[in-house]
């Protein structure tokens, strides 16, 4: 069995494109942190690249975008191909917010984000204390498989 | 008095530059556009509206909207009249104009034309352009303004005025702090100089806009005095350029007697500093917004929302109220929502326009307390410069988080000051940071928030904070644990 | 205290009667319904939960609803409890049981079964029987309240309450005049004598059942006064009957002051009228009806009326708000509708609960006026009976026209009573037939009108009332002239 | 040409079956009366006989049934056929209201009254100085029918 890594789930979070929606970012950075991950927090306004850069710089376990002012669809679009690009194309993605223009129904919306690469898509009212539990279930399963890889 | 006016030549350098920034620029032609502004009918002319409905003691109703393209944006408006009874219209532009991402704009606009739906969350007016937006605004009977979020609005503003518009939001603190990360608030108030000059200008040559600080901020539990000083700041910049026709901006808080407080408040403010400051012709009106914070996802409970907010800003006597959707927690509303939420509030606003405002000595004392709240903010401000600039003052009380706007995204906002509900969902200040408020009003509302604590069985915490974010989403006032 | 219970064996002859008016009565059986009835959790029973609400403050949301067949309105209840958030329940009866139509009734039951929809307007409880209705009070989780509008509602009590139902509204004055043509006034206050001793029975056996007067009388327009004496008319004929728990009702009319005012006055009146008459022993509540009167046919607009509605009667203090739905201009709302009018109303609540209420002068003087209206109608009313016995005071009162109810069908009713709103919205009287009002009252009532025509250029008229009866269906609170 | 009927117009109105909503009812009578028609207003509540009755002793031209309460699908079928029984089959049958269960679409409702026999059918909204128009042109066609038929 492989042995399970002690260090910190750590996590990148940032609001994508030109949206500055400040709020529920605050929420989620103290939420992750007083549950115990390291954040490091971009805060609002932030571009594909400056997520990766954080990402790589911290050898971070996900990146937990968020889009809430409707150009999701524009904004979000490439980063799974940017991260492989950049050698981080295993990173777990999440991306969660008003993804969309408009009052979508929301299994399109996540239909869609999908196959953006993005592992999984959250709406605004998502339950926190679930997607907490989610994302240690990730972060685990790709730690072990990077543990069984080798790498 | 100093005249702290820009200079022509001050102006015009920087006009050269702004038009060239964008090749739609070139379109721009003062002379001509002051013709056409001098041609628009009366009561298509919002700064006319806002007055007419002040001395008639009528409060309008105005909502937001804004898509892609011109011939949809076009009939987005005319349902909103129609359909919407809008007294009021606007032309929300998108974000990515608001932050002079033209680039951007245009893909938008592009992709939106190949999916047959608007993929922007606004109207990018600078990429169509002073003729294509001209369409708009003379395809539509109501007054029409332009609302956005733009730090730098140079262009927006020369293109849009030019267009027919005439009325234009923002203001260089709220039009930064609560849409920027790190624009510095001195470039900010430089940009917005250059718009209000030019409202100025057309002040001169005989046409009126209207100007209108955006009064919400970051829309969440924001105390009054804080929105009030950065909209009596923001008032004086935009007089001492030359604008007249001023719409001074609050968001709902949500408890009846502090919202009504806070316009009373508001207009009392604004006439006493205006007047201190020499300006006398005024025409000065509020607008009152529905809750700006989170809303909650039932469309049901979200009239019940949107309804509370045309109680309050008609007992309030606002002059105009800005009208949120159904929708609003989901997404942009369709045409239809967003003229649901305007009859919504029309029936309200009409039911209780005959009634007469609220008043009451809870009113009062609430009214006493957020002036003298203000005062201390807005005195510590001036302090710190000299001759009582609003520019100076601003500047320098935001470094040093004399004014501070709670979760604010921007960098040149200390973001220490953390609001909060009191037990009878007046929004409070838990931690005030750096704001010089008096020590006894400072235990007063420490003194409100220990109540609500002991009701709720729990210490003051943070933990309230969020709880109280969440609330109105959820369905309540007041953050209280389950 | 004059003794004026209905004697054992007046009742006893009565029931056998009452019982074998349509074949389901036979299952009614007293003993075992006082059992069921015993074996009700109480958070089930109503006379529980709005003594709770009154303790608490708390102000208790309640639909209208009744379908014809017994599943189909299982499914509907169901549905208002999780999806609606509701409080409390109803089973609205349909209007053929009201007028006793059992025969109509069962075509209607047997129409619906083959149309696989209700053609009825509400559920025949009757019909249906026993051991039906109890399926109905057994699925809930909520107490649930028997709603409807029956002149005679003898055999309607013993089934329904046989079955578990813990409230019963109506009155021998407020389920006749608006409810019946040629019902003699004695019959309806006899029939109801029974329902009410019916209910001192079950009190006597230890089970508490809730009464509620209909306060709305015709929704339409009805001053303060004038259902306010009705109501306590009522009130006191139940308690004379040994009914414990009572609900007093009152139809919003529009204007804040004054319907705030209603419902203080009202619990006031009360308190004083039945401690005088020697009823100490009261657990004395409200019930608030959002606008009882035409709505508009826009869903977006009945939301404003519904939020309106809720917002008054939660600044009221009221302990429980009836909620309209936004189908009420167009028909009996779908489940889904009438959920939406109970989460509208919710948020309101919710979001006002911990605003406290709503006190000003100008609620104190509205009280003083509404309190000397009620007095002098039933001052009135009491010095045509002796020994101020209730039954004989509503009798004579409306044969004199000292009561009188407007636009109701009843020809026990002299109908020469004109109400009209004020330049404010306020309900006032116009034609005050021969209501005993003091002279400076009907001054002041003719002023105010006379100031709102004035206001709208024209002469005080029945035109007015015509404008002001579709004036809220039309978007608006008084009825102006375009 | 035959000569135009000089008695005033006269109509029956009232509230069918069981229904008590009277408001509307005293509205209708007012408005009429105002507009010179002769009003036989039988109030709430007022059965199939009643209303033909009131018509026959009154020569009436139309006869005006109110449903507001739900009941109208029940309530209202038949009355044609009674007309006729009773030799009045063709006056001039109008119906309106909240004529059935629930918010129905308003084409569909009148189909329904249609094929009942009435000859026009409103929604609670009627414009009422237009219904004055359509009912005078009624009256008058069906008069000049008579006098044409020489009856
Ligand atoms: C407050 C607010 C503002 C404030 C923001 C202040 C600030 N700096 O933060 C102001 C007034 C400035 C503003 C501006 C704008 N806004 Co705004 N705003 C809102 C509003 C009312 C509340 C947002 C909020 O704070 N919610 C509370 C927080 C706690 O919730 P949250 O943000 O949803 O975040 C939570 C969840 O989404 C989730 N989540 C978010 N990301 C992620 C990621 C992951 C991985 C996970 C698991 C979860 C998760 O968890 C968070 C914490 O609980 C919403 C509508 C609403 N929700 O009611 C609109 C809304 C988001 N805004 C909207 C828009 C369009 C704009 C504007 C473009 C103006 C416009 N055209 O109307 C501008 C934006 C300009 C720009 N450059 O970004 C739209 C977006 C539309 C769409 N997607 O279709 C919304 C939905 C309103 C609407 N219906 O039109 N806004
Ligand atoms: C006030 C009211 C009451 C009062 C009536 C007092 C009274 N005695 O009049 C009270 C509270 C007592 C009451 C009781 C009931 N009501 Co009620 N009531 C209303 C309400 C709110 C307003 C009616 C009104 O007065 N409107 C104002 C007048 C001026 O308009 P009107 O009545 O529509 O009449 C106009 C037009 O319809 C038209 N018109 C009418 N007839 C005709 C005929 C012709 C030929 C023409 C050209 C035009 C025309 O012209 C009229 C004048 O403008 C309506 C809903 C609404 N409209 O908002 C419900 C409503 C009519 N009631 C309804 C019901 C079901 C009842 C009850 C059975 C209780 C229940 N289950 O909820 C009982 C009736 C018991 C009985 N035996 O009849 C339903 C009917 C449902 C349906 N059809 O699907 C409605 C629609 C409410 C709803 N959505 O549930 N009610």
């Amino acid at each position: 069995m492989v042995e399970r890594e002690k260090r910190p789930y750590t996590i990148v979070l940032g609001v994508i494109g030109f949206d500055c929606h400040s709020v529920g970012n605050k929420i989620l950075d103290a939420f992750f942190t007083e549950r115990g991950f390291k954040v490091i927090n971009l805060g609002v306004m932030v571009s594909q690249d400056e997520f990766i850069s954080a990402a790589i710089e911290s050898a971070a376990d996900a990146i937990l975008v968020s889009s809430l002012y409707g150009h999701g669809e524009i904004d979000c679009d490439g980063l799974r191909g940017r991260c492989i690009e950049r050698g981080i194309g295993d990173i777990i993605l999440w991306v969660g917010g008003n993804l969309v223009v408009g009052k979508k129904d929301f299994s399109e919306v996540e239909e869609k984000f999908r196959s953006m690469g993005y592992d999984r898509v959250f709406p605004p009212d998502t339950d926190l204390d679930k997607a907490v539990q989610e994302l240690i279930q990730d972060i685990e399963a790709r730690r072990q498989k990077k543990a069984a890889e080798g790498r | 008095m100093i005249d702290r006016k820009m200079s022509k030549e001050s102006f015009e350098t920087q006009r050269t530059e702004v038009l060239k920034s964008w090749p739609t620029g070139a379109d721009v032609d003062f002379d001509a556009a002051v013709a056409l502004q001098r041609a628009i009918p009366e009561e298509k002319n919002f700064a006319a509206a806002m007055k007419k409905a002040d001395a008639e003691g009528r409060t309008l109703l105005q909502p937001r909207a804004g898509v892609a393209l011109v011939d949809e944006h076009i009939r987005l408006l005319k349902y909103l009249e129609t359909e919407g009874e809008a007294d009021l219209l606007p032309t929300t532009i998108d974000a990515y104009t608001r932050q002079n991402r033209y680039t951007e704009a245009a893909k938008g606009i592009e992709k939106s034309q190949a999916a047959g739906t608007s993929l922007l969350n606004g109207f990018p007016a600078v990429n169509h352009g002073v003729a294509e937006c001209r369409r708009v605004t003379e395809a539509v009977s109501k007054p029409v303004q332009v609302r956005h979020g733009t730090p730098d609005a140079r262009l927006l503003a020369e293109i849009t005025l030019a267009a027919g518009f005439t009325a234009f939001e923002g203001g260089g603190i709220s039009y930064n702090i609560p849409y920027a990360k790190n624009v510095p608030l001195r470039s900010s108030i430089q940009y917005w100089k250059y718009v209000d000059r030019l409202v100025g200008l057309y002040e001169e040559a005989g046409v009126r806009i209207n100007r209108e600080p955006f009064g919400p901020l970051t829309g969440t539990l924001v105390p009054p005095c804080v929105s009030h000083a950065v909209a009596i700041l923001e008032g004086l910049l935009a007089l001492e350029q030359g604008v007249v026709s001023l719409t001074l901006g609050y968001g709902q808080c949500g408890n009846l007697i502090q919202d009504v407080a806070a316009i009373i408040s508001l207009r009392n403010l604004a006439r006493t500093y205006f007047s201190e400051a020499g300006f006398e012709h005024v025409e000065l009106t509020t607008v009152f917004h529905q809750w700006m914070g989170g809303f909650p996802e039932d469309e049901a409970k979200a009239f019940g929302v949107i309804s509370w907010g045309s109680v309050a800003g008609r007992l309030a006597g606002a002059t105009k109220i800005i009208v949120k959707s159904p929708h609003e927690a989901m997404g942009i509303p369709t045409k239809e929502a967003n003229a649901q939420g305007l009859r919504t509030s029309r029936q309200i606003v009409n039911m209780l326009s005959d009634q007469g405002m609220l008043d009451s000595q809870a009113v009062q004392r609430e009214v006493a307390l957020i002036e003298r709240e203000t005062r201390a903010i807005l005195e510590g401000a001036f302090a710190l410069s000299s001759g009582r600039d609003p520019e100076e003052a601003a500047v320098r009380a935001f470094e040093a988080g004399i004014i501070d706007v709670p979760f604010a995204p921007s960098n040149q906002n200390q973001g220490k000051i953390l609001p909060m509900r009191d037990n009878e969902g007046y929004v409070r200040i838990f931690k005030a940071g750096s704001l010089p408020l008096p020590q006894d009003v400072l235990d007063f509302h420490r003194e409100r928030l220990e109540d609500r604590a002991k009701a709720e069985g729990r210490l003051v915490s943070l933990r309230m904070v969020t709880d109280d974010i969440y609330a109105i989403g959820k369905g309540r006032l007041v953050g209280r644990p389950l």
